[in-house]
Formats: C-alpha cells, sequence, structure tokens
C-alpha cells in the first residue's frame, strides 16, 4: 500500500462563528452536555464480593492439577515438563518409579504462587491430552496473611482451597 | 456601663495587647498575625464608635491586604526567626514622650476641652444607614481628595512596580 | 448596633467550634510518632534544601495591584449605593477615578506585571 | 453616644505611643512599618472619635481616605524593603548606611 | 436592658446561630456525599455504597475517621502557626454565614418573631468581602507553618489566587448595589421584587464574572491549582492530616456554599419565586407543598436509581410520587399542612433550590473541566475579568444614567 | 540583583503524578523550570540479565513484564526477532491476529494514556471513559488468552490457539461503538480551550531534536517526522493494510495528543480490514519442542504505543539467548523530557510527562 500520511490539526472554525464561540463558551457546554449525558448511562462498577464478573473459559487464574472427572484417575503422569518449562521455577515436583515398573508416580507436587506468574506456559507441554493434568483454573482469590499458605501442596491443588475467611 | 461599652473596653484592650505583641513578638509571621488581631479589634472598636463603613473597609483593606502584602514580603525576602537583637536606647525616650502625651490628653480633658460641642449637624444613621451616608457625604463634599486619592494609588502602584521590578 | 451583636456572637461560636473539635479530637486520636513521620513530605526522598527560600517578586507586584483595587472597590461602594442619587456628576465623576487607576493598571500590563512567564 | 470620646482618644493615644515605641526600638524594617500602620489606626480612631463627638461624618470621610494612604504607603514602603533588600541584602534598618555611600 | 430585648438581640440569634453551626458541618459531610455520587454517575461508576443504605452513613464514618486520626504536626513546622491555620480558615468561612438571609419573611416561634437570617446590616455585602478576604490567612499561614517546598508553594499560588479573583468578585457586586441602592442582602432582594426581574437579566455580565471569580475564590476546578495535586501534590495542606485537614475541607465546602448563597441572592431574585411579577405563576410561590416532594423525590429517584443503570425512570418516577404525596397531603390537608403555606417555608424552598442548582453546576465543573494552569489562570483574571467587570460597572452606571435622563425627560 | 535562590524540588517517585516510579528534580528559579534531570531505576529489574537464563519460550512472559501497558506488542517483538532468527514464516491467519491483538492494544495502551494523561490535567472524568472502553479491549484479551494484562499471548511460530469462537464478532461490535466513545473524549477534550491552553504551544520538540534525540512512536510524530515501523519495515503483514500515519506540525503536546487520537482512528481501520480479510489455516508454524535458534545475531523493531520497540537476540545455538537487548521506546523518549520542560512551569512538566506516554516498566526494564 502506499504510503500515507496526514497532518493532524486542531478543528478551526472561523471568522464570525469563532467569535461566537468564543463568547458563548460553545465547547465548554458540549462538554457539559457529555458528562450530563454519561449519568443516565448504565454504570460499570461491579460490587465485587457481591457480584462477580464472568470470566471467560480461557482465564487463567490459579493454576492447579486435577483427576479424570469421570473415572476419577490421577493424570499426571510426572513427566517433570511443566517443572522445566516454568520461568519462575514455582513448580516442585518430586516422583517415584511406579511398583509395577512402568512410568512414574507423583509423590509429591507443589506451586508456590507466591513466585507464579499466570503465565501458563505450564500448561502447554502438558502431555496428558485432551484434558491436561495441569490446568489454570478460574480461581483467583488468594490473599493469605502467612507465606506458607502460598505453597500449594498436591492436594490444595486437586481440590482448590474453600473460600477464607479473611481474619486475622 | 452599657454593653457596648463594655464591648469597647474589651475590644480596645485586646487591640492593645496584640499591638504590644506585634512589636514584641521576635517572628515576623507572628507580628504580621498579632497586626491582623490588632486591625480586627480595632473595626470592632470603629463599629462601636457607629463607623459601621470604615470598619468594613479597615477589614478589607487592612487586615485583607495590607497584612497580605507584609506576609508576601516576609516570604519574599524569608526572614523568620532571624531578628537580631532589640535597640533599647530609644525605649526610655519613646516611654517619656508617651506619658507626657497620656498627661496633655489628661489636662485637655480634665479642663472641659473636649466638651465643647463641635455642632450636631448630621445624624450618623440618617439617609437609610452608614453606608448612603458616608457615600453622600464623600462624593458630594470631598470630590477633591478622592481625585487626589486615585492619582495617590497611581503612583503607588507605579512606585512600586517600579521599586520591585526584577529586571533593570 | 444592636444588628452587629449577633455578628459579634457568631465569631465567638465560629472560634469556639474548632477549637472545642480540635480539642475532642485530641482526646480521642492516637499519637504514635517517630522520626520519618514527622518529616515533611518530598515524594518518599528525604527532603534537600530549605522549603523556606525565596519565592519571585512577582507575586508581590500582584498583592499590590490587588490592595490598589481593594481601595478602589471600597471608593467604589459607597458610590454605587448613592448612584442613582448623584446622577450624571456621580458618573463623570467615578469615570475620572477609574481612569486614573486604569491608567495605573495599564502601565502594569504593559510592564509585564501580569505576565507569570 | 455608646463610649466616651475621651476614652476613645485614650485608647488611640495608647496605640500611638505602641506604634511609636516599635518604630524606635525595632531594627527590622518591616516592623517598623507595621508600627506605622498601628500609628496610622490611632489616628483613624482619633478622627472617628471626634466625628461621634460632633456628629459629623467628616471624620468618617477622612478616615477612609487615611486607609487608602496607608494603602499606598505599605506598597511603597514594601516595595522599598524588598529593593533594600534586593541591593543590601538586609531588611535591618542600622545597617543600612546609604548616604555613607 | 428589658428582658425582651434580651432575648430578640441575643438569644435567639444564638440560637440561631448553633443551629447554624451545628447543622452545617452534618449538611456539608451530606454534601460531599452528594458531591460523590454525582461525580461517581458522570463518571459512570456507582459511587459509596458500602456504608449504610446507598452508602447514606458514609459522611459519619468519614468524619469519625477524621476525627480519630492521628494528627501530625511535622518536625520543622511553626506549631502555633500550624494549628492556627485551619482555625483561620474555618471562622471567617462561618462568619460569612451571619448575614445571609434565606427567606424574606418572618415566622413566629413561642411568640417571639424570628427572622429567617440571623442579621441583616446595612454593610453586608462589604462584610462578606471583608470575611472573605480573611479567609487568606489560613491559606498563606497553612503553607508557611509547614516548611515543605509544595506547602510554601501552594499557598504562595493560593492566596495569590484569591486576592486576585476578590477583585472581579468585588466589581461584579458593585454592578449589583448600583440597580439596588443598597449594600444590604435584604434590602437587594426586595429592590427585585420591586424590579419585577432578578438581577442576572441585567447583570448577565456581572453574573458572569461573579460566578467566575467565585469558583476561583473557592479553588474549585477548573481553578483548583491550590490542590493541584498533579502538580503540588495537595498543596499548602500537603503536611495537614486528621482534624485540620477536615477544617479546611470544611472551609472550602462552606465558602462554595456561602458564595453560591450570594449568587442566588443578588442575581437571582434569593427567595423569590420565578418571574416574581407575573400573576398567573401564584402556585410557585403557594404551592411549595407540591414543590418540595416533587423535587425531593426526583432527586432521590435519580440518586438510588442509577442501580439499574437507568437514571430518568426513577427520577421521573420519584418526583412523580412526590408530587403525589405532596397533593394528597394538600388536598387532605393532613395536620393543617397546605394552612402553612407561609411565605417563610415557600422562600426557604426557592432559596435553597436555587442554591442546590449552583452546587450542583460546581460538582458538574468538576466532573467536567481540566484545571487551568497557574499562569492562564492568572492572566484569566486579571486581563479578562477585571477589565470586563469594570467595563460592566462603567455600562451599568451608563444605561442608569441615560435611563433616567429619558425618564426625566418623559 | 535580587536573588531568587534555585531550590530544587523533587517530583516523585511518590507523586500523584509522574506514572510509577520516576523520579524527577526539578530546579526551580521562582516557579519557571531551569532544569529537569530524571532519576530512574525504581522499576529496575534486570530482564535482559534474566533473560540469558531463560530458554527462548520462557522468555516471553518476561517482555509482558517490560511494557506492561501494552505486553502484546512486546510478545509481538519478541517472537517476531525469534522467529527472524530462526527463519520461520508464521502462518498468514497467525500474522492477521497476531495484527488485530497488536491494534486492539494500541488502542487500549492510547486509551490508558489518554485516561492519565488527562487525570494530570485535571480532567478526572476522561480516565473513567476511557477505563471503561479500554475494560471492552481487555475482555477480548481476556477471551483470546485468558488474561488481562501480562498475556503472553503468542508463541514463537504464531499463537497458541485460534481465537475462540464468536471473538471476531465481538472485535466487530466493539469497533463499532468505539468511535462514538471517541467523539465524546474529543467534545471534552480536544476543543476545550483549558485544554487547548494546557497543551498548545507546551513541550515543543523540533523536527531536529526529536530525530537527535532518537525518539520514536507518537512523540516523534507529533513533531512532524513521518517515521512509523509499521510502513517503513512491514512486519507482521502490515504492508497489506491500507492505514495513514498521522503527523504533527508543531510538535507540541496538543500536536502528540492528537496524534494519538488519530492512530486510534487508524487502528480502528486496520482491525476492520484485517476482520475481513481473515485468512482461513493454521495459527501455528511447526516448531522443534526445544527451540534452538542458529548460531547469529538478530535486531528487530516493532512499533509498540509508545514507539520503536527493538528487540536484539545474540545466539550461539544454545536454547538460551548469549545477550539480550530491549530497546525500549518510553527510555529513548524520556531523555527529551529536560529540553521539553526547559524555561516551563511545574504545571508544564506534568502536561509534557503525559504527552511522552512512558512506562516505567519500559524505561527501566
Amino acid at each position: 500500500m502506499g504510503a500515507t500520511t496526514r497532518t493532524v490539526e486542531a478543528p478551526r472554525t472561523t471568522g464570525a462563528r469563532e467569535i461566537l464561540k468564543t463568547f458563548l463558551l460553545l465547547e465548554l457546554w458540549v462538554g457539559l452536555w457529555v458528562t450530563l449525558k454519561n449519568q443516565f448511562r448504565p454504570h460499570i462498577t461491579v460490587e465485587y464480593p457481591k457480584e462477580r464478573v464472568e470470566l471467560s473459559p480461557r482465564f487463567r487464574g490459579i493454576p492447579r492439577l486435577r483427576f479424570h472427572p469421570e473415572s476419577g484417575e490421577e493424570l499426571c503422569i510426572a513427566c517433570h515438563l511443566c517443572e522445566t518449562v516454568c520461568p519462575d521455577d514455582c513448580i516442585h515436583i518430586v516422583s517415584e518409579k511406579k511398583p509395577d515398573g512402568k512410568g512414574k508416580r507423583l509423590v509429591s507436587f507443589e506451586i508456590n504462587l507466591e513466585r507464579c506468574c499466570f503465565c501458563g506456559l505450564c500448561v502447554d507441554p502438558c502431555p496428558t491430552k485432551p484434558l491436561t493434568a495441569i490446568y489454570m483454573s478460574h480461581d483467583y482469590e488468594m490473599a493469605d496473611f502467612k507465606r506458607d499458605a502460598f505453597v500449594a501442596p498436591l492436594k490444595v491443588l486437586l481440590n482448590g482451597v474453600d473460600p477464607k475467611d479473611y481474619k486475622e | 456601663m452599657t454593653p457596648a461599652a463594655v464591648v469597647f473596653y474589651i475590644l480596645a484592650s485586646l487591640a492593645l495587647l496584640s499591638a504590644v505583641m506585634v512589636i514584641w513578638s521576635r517572628n515576623v509571621v507572628h507580628s504580621a498575625i498579632y497586626l491582623v488581631l490588632t486591625f480586627l479589634c480595632v473595626a470592632g472598636v470603629y463599629i462601636v464608635l457607629r463607623a459601621e463603613f470604615v470598619a468594613a473597609v479597615q477589614v478589607l483593606v487592612y487586615a485583607g491586604g495590607i497584612v497580605v502584602l507584609f506576609l508576601f514580603v516576609i516570604m519574599l525576602v524569608n526572614l523568620a526567626g532571624t531578628l537580631g537583637p532589640r535597640v533599647r536606647v530609644h525605649a526610655t525616650v519613646s516611654a517619656i514622650v508617651g506619658c507626657a502625651a497620656v498627661a496633655l490628653l489628661l489636662y485637655v480633658s480634665a479642663s472641659g476641652g473636649l466638651d465643647t460641642d463641635f455642632g450636631a449637624r448630621i445624624d450618623l444613621s440618617a439617609q437609610g444607614g452608614n453606608l448612603q451616608a458616608v457615600g453622600w457625604a464623600l462624593y458630594s463634599d470631598y470630590l477633591l481628595p478622592f481625585e487626589i486619592a486615585s492619582l495617590l494609588l497611581l503612583v503607588a502602584m507605579i512606585g512600586a512596580i517600579v521599586l520591585a521590578r526584577q529586571k533593570y | 448596633m444592636v444588628e452587629y451583636v449577633p455578628i459579634l456572637i457568631f465569631l465567638g461560636v465560629a472560634t469556639l467550634f474548632p477549637v472545642a473539635t480540635l480539642v475532642i479530637a485530641r482526646l480521642l486520636r492516637p499519637s504514635v510518632y517517630n522520626k520519618t513521620k514527622l518529616e515533611a513530605y518530598e515524594c518518599g526522598v528525604p527532603p534537600s534544601g530549605e522549603a523556606r527560600a525565596r519565592y519571585p517578586v512577582r507575586f508581590y507586584i500582584i498583592a499590590v495591584l490587588f490592595v490598589v483595587f481593594d481601595v478602589e472597590t471600597i471608593f467604589l461602594f459607597p458610590w454605587a449605593v448613592k448612584f442613582k442619587a448623584l446622577g450624571v456628576f456621580g458618573f463623570i465623576e467615578m469615570l475620572v477615578f477609574l481612569g486614573i487607576l486604569l491608567v495605573g493598571f495599564a502601565y502594569a500590563w504593559k510592564k509585564g506585571a501580569l505576565e507569570w512567564v | 453616644m455608646p463610649v466616651p470620646p475621651v476614652h476613645a482618644l485614650v485608647f488611640s493615644l495608647l496605640l500611638f505611643a505602641v506604634g511609636v515605641l516599635g518604630v524606635l526600638t525595632r531594627r527590622n524594617a518591616i516592623i517598623i512599618l507595621m508600627s506605622i500602620e498601628l500609628m496610622m489606626n490611632a489616628a483613624n480612631i482619633n478622627f472617628i472619635a471626634f466625628g461621634l463627638r460632633s456628629h459629623d461624618l467628616t471624620g468618617q470621610v477622612f478616615a477612609v481616605f487615611t486607609i487608602a494612604v496607608a494603602a499606598g504607603e505599605v506598597a511603597v514602603g514594601l516595595a522599598v524593603v524588598l529593593a533594600l533588600f534586593r541591593n543590601r541584602d538586609t531588611v535591618y534598618v542600622d545597617e543600612v548606611h546609604i548616604m555613607k555611600g | 436592658m428589658g428582658q425582651d430585648t434580651l432575648i430578640r438581640n441575643v438569644l435567639i440569634p444564638t440560637a440561631q446561630i448553633l443551629a447554624v453551626v451545628l447543622i452545617l458541618p452534618l449538611l456539608i459531610a451530606y454534601l460531599q456525599l452528594v458531591e460523590r455520587k454525582v461525580l461517581g454517575f458522570m463518571q459512570a461508576r456507582l459511587a459509596p455504597r458500602r456504608v449504610g443504605w446507598h452508602g447514606l452513613l458514609q459522611p459519619i464514618a468519614d468524619a469519625v475517621k477524621l476525627l480519630i486520626k492521628e494528627d501530625v504536626i511535622p518536625e520543622k513546622s511553626d506549631r502555633f502557626l500550624f494549628t492556627l491555620a485551619p482555625i483561620a480558615t474555618v471562622i471567617p468561612a462561618l462568619a460569612a454565614l451571619a448575614v445571609i438571609p434565606f427567606a424574606g419573611a418572618p415566622f413566629t416561634v413561642f411568640g417571639y418573631e424570628v427572622k429567617p437570617f440571623i442579621t441583616d446590616v446595612n454593610v453586608a455585602l462589604l462584610y462578606l468581602l471583608a470575611i472573605s478576604s480573611l479567609g487568606i490567612y489560613g491559606i498563606i499561614l497553612g503553607g508557611w507553618a509547614s516548611n515543605s517546598k509544595y506547602s510554601l508553594l501552594g499557598a504562595l499560588r493560593s492566596s495569590a489566587q484569591m486576592i486576585s479573583y476578590e477583585v472581579p468578585l468585588g466589581f461584579a457586586i458593585i454592578g449589583v448595589m448600583m440597580l439596588a441602592g443598597s449594600a444590604s442582602m435584604v434590602d437587594i432582594v426586595e429592590a427585585q421584587r420591586k424590579a419585577g426581574v432578578w438581577y442576572v437579566v441585567p447583570q448577565l455580565v456581572g453574573f458572569f464574572c461573579y460566578f467566575i471569580a467565585a469558583i476561583a475564590e473557592t479553588n474549585r476546578v477548573p481553578f483548583d491549582l491550590p490542590e493541584a495535586e498533579a502538580e503540588l501534590v495537595a498543596g499548602f495542606h500537603t503536611e495537614y492530616s486528621g482534624m485540620k485537614f477536615a477544617f479546611f475541607f470544611l472551609a472550602e465546602y462552606t465558602n462554595m456554599i456561602v458564595v453560591s448563597c450570594i449568587a442566588t441572592i443578588l442575581f437571582f431574585g434569593g427567595w423569590l419565586r420565578p418571574l416574581p411579577n407575573v400573576e398567573s405563576l401564584w402556585w410557585l410561590q403557594n404551592g411549595w407543598l407540591i414543590l418540595l416532594p416533587l423535587t425531593l423525590g426526583g432527586f432521590a429517584g435519580w440518586l438510588f436509581g442509577q442501580r439499574t443503570g437507568r437514571g430518568l425512570p426513577p427520577m421521573i418516577a420519584g418526583g412523580g410520587i412526590g408530587a403525589a404525596a405532596g397533593a394528597i397531603l394538600a388536598m387532605s390537608d393532613l395536620g393543617g399542612l397546605a394552612s402553612l403555606s407561609l411565605p417563610a417555608v415557600s422562600g426557604a424552598f426557592w432559596f435553597f433550590f436555587k442554591v442546590s442548582l449552583f452546587l450542583f453546576m460546581y460538582i458538574w465543573f468538576r466532573g467536567t473541566y481540566p484545571r487551568y494552569r497557574y499562569d492562564q489562570l492568572m492572566a484569566l483574571g486579571w486581563k479578562w475579568l477585571i477589565p470586563l467587570s469594570v467595563a460592566n460597572v462603567i455600562v451599568t452606571g451608563l444605561a442608569i444614567v441615560v435611563k433616567g435622563a429619558v425618564q426625566g425627560r418623559g | 540583583m535580587f536573588r531568587t535562590e534555585e531550590m530544587d524540588i523533587n517530583m516523585g517517585p511518590q507523586h500523584p503524578s509522574t506514572h510509577g516510579v520516576l523520579r524527577l528534580v526539578l530546579n526551580l528559579d521562582g516557579e519557571e523550570i531551569v532544569d529537569v534531570r530524571p532519576v530512574i531505576g525504581y522499576l529496575h529489574r534486570g530482564v535482559e540479565k534474566l533473560s540469558e537464563h531463560r530458554t527462548y519460550a520462557m522468555i516471553e512472559p518476561l517482555t509482558d513484564r517490560l511494557d506492561y501497558v501494552a505486553a502484546i506488542s512486546e510478545n509481538l517483538g519478541y517472537c517476531g526477532a525469534v522467529e527472524k532468527l530462526m527463519g520461520l514464516q508464521v502462518p498468514p491467519r497467525a500474522q492477521s491476529i497476531r495484527v488485530i491483538l497488536a491494534e486492539l492494544q494500541r488502542i487500549a495502551s492510547h486509551l490508558l494514556w489518554l485516561g492519565t494523561h488527562a487525570l494530570d490535567l485535571g480532567a478526572m472524568t476522561v480516565f473513567f471513559y476511557t477505563f471503561r472502553e479500554r475494560e471492552l479491549i481487555l475482555d477480548l484479551f481476556e477471551q483470546f488468552c485468558g488474561a488481562r494484562l501480562t498475556y503472553n499471548a503468542m508463541r514463537i511460530g504464531g499463537l497458541l490457539e485460534d481465537v475462540p469462537p464468536g471473538w471476531t464478532d465481538r472485535v466487530r461490535h466493539f469497533l463499532s461503538i468505539f468511535p462514538s466513545r471517541q467523539k465524546e473524549y474529543e467534545d471534552l477534550l480536544t476543543v476545550n480551550r483549558i485544554w487547548l491552553g494546557r497543551t498548545q504551544g507546551v513541550g515543543v520538540l523540533s523536527r531536529e531534536d526529536a530525530v537527535a534525540l532518537g525518539t520514536s512512536g507518537p512523540t516523534l510524530r507529533g513533531s512532524g517526522v513521518d517515521y512509523d515501523v509499521r510502513k517503513s519495515q512491514p512486519y507482521s503483514s502490515y504492508d497489506q493494510f491500507d492505514f495513514d500515519v498521522p503527523l504533527g506540525t508543531k510538535g507540541d503536546t496538543y500536536d502528540r495528543y492528537l496524534v494519538r487520537m488519530e492512530e486510534m482512528r487508524q487502528s480502528c481501520r486496520i482491525i476492520q480490514q484485517a476482520l475481513d480479510r481473515l485468512p482461513e489455516g493454521e495459527v501455528r508454524a511447526k516448531v522443534p519442542k526445544y527451540i534452538k535458534p542458529p548460531a547469529g545475531e538478530v535486531y528487530h523493531v516493532v512499533e509498540s504505543p509508545r514507539g520503536e520497540q527493538g528487540f536484539y537476540i545474540v545466539s550461539k545455538g544454545s536454547e538460551m539467548p548469549y545477550r539480550m537487548r530491549f530497546r525500549s521506546p518510553s527510555f529513548v523518549n524520556l531523555q527529551a523530557l529536560p529540553m521539553m520542560c526547559k524555561g516551563r512551569l511545574i504545571a508544564d512538566v506534568v502536561a509534557i510527562i503525559g504527552s511522552i506516554d512512558i512506562v516505567l516498566g519500559d524505561v527501566d526494564r
């Protein structure tokens, strides 16, 4: 396409209109009209604890693990891929050989949510397709008073955390 | 003693007290504040003496204008708390002069010099109020001083600008 | 003169009100001080230099102009309330008065006393 | 007459005396100007007290003039202080010896 | 002094003053809630809603918070002046209310005639100007005492701004005084009644000057430079906290109310109804029993209807319900309310209605306009408003002289 | 000689209007600015060094946090640089979607700029309006990639996933309402005399100075220099779209404002074209599981909302870059600040900082 440029300039009126504009403060009235009009528009406030925004399916919340929703079997095969790819080193996996010798079994799986940057890179390489073992959940409330509370062990990762009553 | 007299004595003593503080205080800003207090009390005295218009002018010009000038200059030259010792030699001289003046005044009043009636010409609250009365007097009898006052102000304005001008 | 009594009372009450509130607040509030808290605010870094430095003379000239116009206003007030009685002569009188002062105003304007930069 | 004029005059005199004291004892030009204002106020009280005494508005009218004069005087006086400060870096009158050059 | 005189001259005013001083902070607290609400709605959001129903207790919470907030006095500050400054700001702001009449006719309480104003003095306008010129001290002292660069620069700027705009303010008032021939607030409104027209009509330019200067005097947008947080953090009250800060705040809003009251009295006929000399509009005067609920209902509908995201229908509905309730009340003559068609009540209704509109304008401006730069602000005051207001005085004088000459001949 | 002593005033790092943790030391003569010294580094995280210990895939979340207001542009530039290094061909559909995302990001970033700039100059309401519209764009991003600020939306070789169903319609919906909203901002600001007074003639940057200082983006174009990476070195199929490059004439704050306002309109134009001609097909090229670009070096630039965003990578053939360098437009544009501020008032500094639109994450890296 041809190189096109456009010179920007203030909108200009001339002559009598300009004088009229200057003395009747026209543009100031227009501004007032905009704010008045917006008063009767729907508000955009979400009263958070009472109301919640609807999250889109792809929303990246706290990363969690899951079992197969129907069969209930463990999806994670302890391949350490997510641990490897995590840019923040926040995933820590301990695995052991399965008793039958085929593959590995999860012993512990921890995510340090203090370090997690919610980039979702851990989900990409997860080999259990179509349902990945690790996934970005829709939870986003994670405030706490103690640092330990941010290291989520396997149990928490599987079940999520109950909504907390923030009291100390 | 009428209530008005009580008010007068209170205001007068307050005015004198703060006037003393003006020259006594070591901090120039404090002096300026006491000066405002003096002016306000004197304005109260004017009201008791049935000079409402002068009282308003006193507050407007003295308290609202002149002291602001003082404060601006104090800020511009930055002098708070840098006062040197007072010069004490003149204190006795001025005390003598002051006592002599008080004595003279007391003598005059005692000898009946002040009881002479200068003639009751105008009722002070006539013509719909003090403001109107002063207006009438000012613009019918004292035209020349009035115009001279404007000349004086003009000269003062120009003088101040020339003196305080930043760049020569 | 009696109509000024309420003003006197009002001034008294108006003085009492903030003083009383400050005293009450003093009884209620906590006061835990430390050195940093008592420092003057300077955007999160230690204050540098003296705050009471010198400021432009322009402020003074503005104040002078104000005082002069203030005096002008007080002369206009009695004139305005008596204007209808004073008639044409009073009007011309004031025009002269205003004219003289406007000369000064024009001088200040021309000398750049009203310019800020 | 709410107050005996003599009392107003005494008050005015005392105020004037305070002003004189200030002028004579203080070295700071700004305080001296303030003291002069006190003296002018004392003069105004005299005007008004005598006006009240004689049922005459002249005193009040001249009080207004005095205030106008005071305004001009302060404007110039403080400008002088500023100029003094600018040239001599002081506002203490006894440190200024312009005549001595 | 007789007992009667004492009651009339001292006790009744004292009661009025106490009422004003005690009610005003509450009123201002709620004015501030309304401001936050209006701003919120203008900005497509909801404003306070947590404390109490629709945030109705928010002002109380704020007040308590300010009262028990720690009060920090900076180390290098001048403690005496630092404490004096907020007090010195509040006193003149409050004292200005002493001469504001909000209705014309007196009413009777316990057999004593009570005037709907604290006092009416002959030099009321001068008094107001004088008192408002004292408001500057709180600013200068606050800035000076804080010993902080932002405060001091902010104080110098705000004080220069205030004195600059006091001049056009004074000149704008003079036009009205020339028409009314008096400086007493009551007389000025009465003169408008006699003239049959609000002074905003003959004094449109004067009103314009007054209004702009008043906004600048009260440090509101677009002239809110003293507290221009974008440059000087918070201007002269940067170092203030707790109750002392609250006093600056209180003074600002009191000043806002005072200048709105003055504008109403000088230019919009005070407590007079619109078109005071058109006989057929008598119901505007006597129909307060319907007009008042109509206004309040409309306001409430607008305020609380925002929840649904539609402001207009609830507003109309609220107004309608209010008007209907008022009409029923008037018709059934419940408790003899209708017979209370006191001129004082109707006057007060119109007065506060107009003042509220002014206050709304203030908030509306705040929600709409950017802020002037300091030099532009000064230029606007000195190079536009002062010449304009002086010209207004001269033209008004000329018009009166010419009119007098024409009438004298004819 | 009257001494108005020069005074130093700190603006920032804790100041309501310095956009993050920028600290400016202002040298004042009265209210006039003699000199401005930006003090930076309060947000320095050493991203460039960190990158040397990350695999190529792991660096993308870091780029999100450089210019966190326009993370998509950073993603796009970084992915483009690695793709250039590897010689990858990105599928056309992915390219078009990237353009849509980048232009949406430009609008979102300019909206944030407009809101904060107006807020600095006292017009608080515009801030809420622009954020209302910016939310719509953030919703679109959330639907596309799951995040609202640090997107990590792209992958080397294309995109992670195709757009969700119905997404393009939502973008079209946004395009249909946005112009009328932009008109409202213009009603509030563009012709407002206070706004004109605050911005016209303030912070003038001459053509020569702008070029000499190496500024880019709207800061450069506001001074009238016709330079837009999208035109001069087209990337990611920008050469297929028809759009204008807005140019200012005077180089003042107002011109920069107008340029950005016009850019938002042009972005809408580009998005419209991209939506109309969205190719079908794959969204990710064949990429090896472990990305190991060949040894060599590459410099790739994109036009981020703030200007020329450059990525310089030196590879030694390993799976981590040997050296990484970001050319951030905010850092370079900030250098023009002292020149623009000299002789102006304090209030102008606020306007000028706002008009060069810096993001401290980008400046400090």
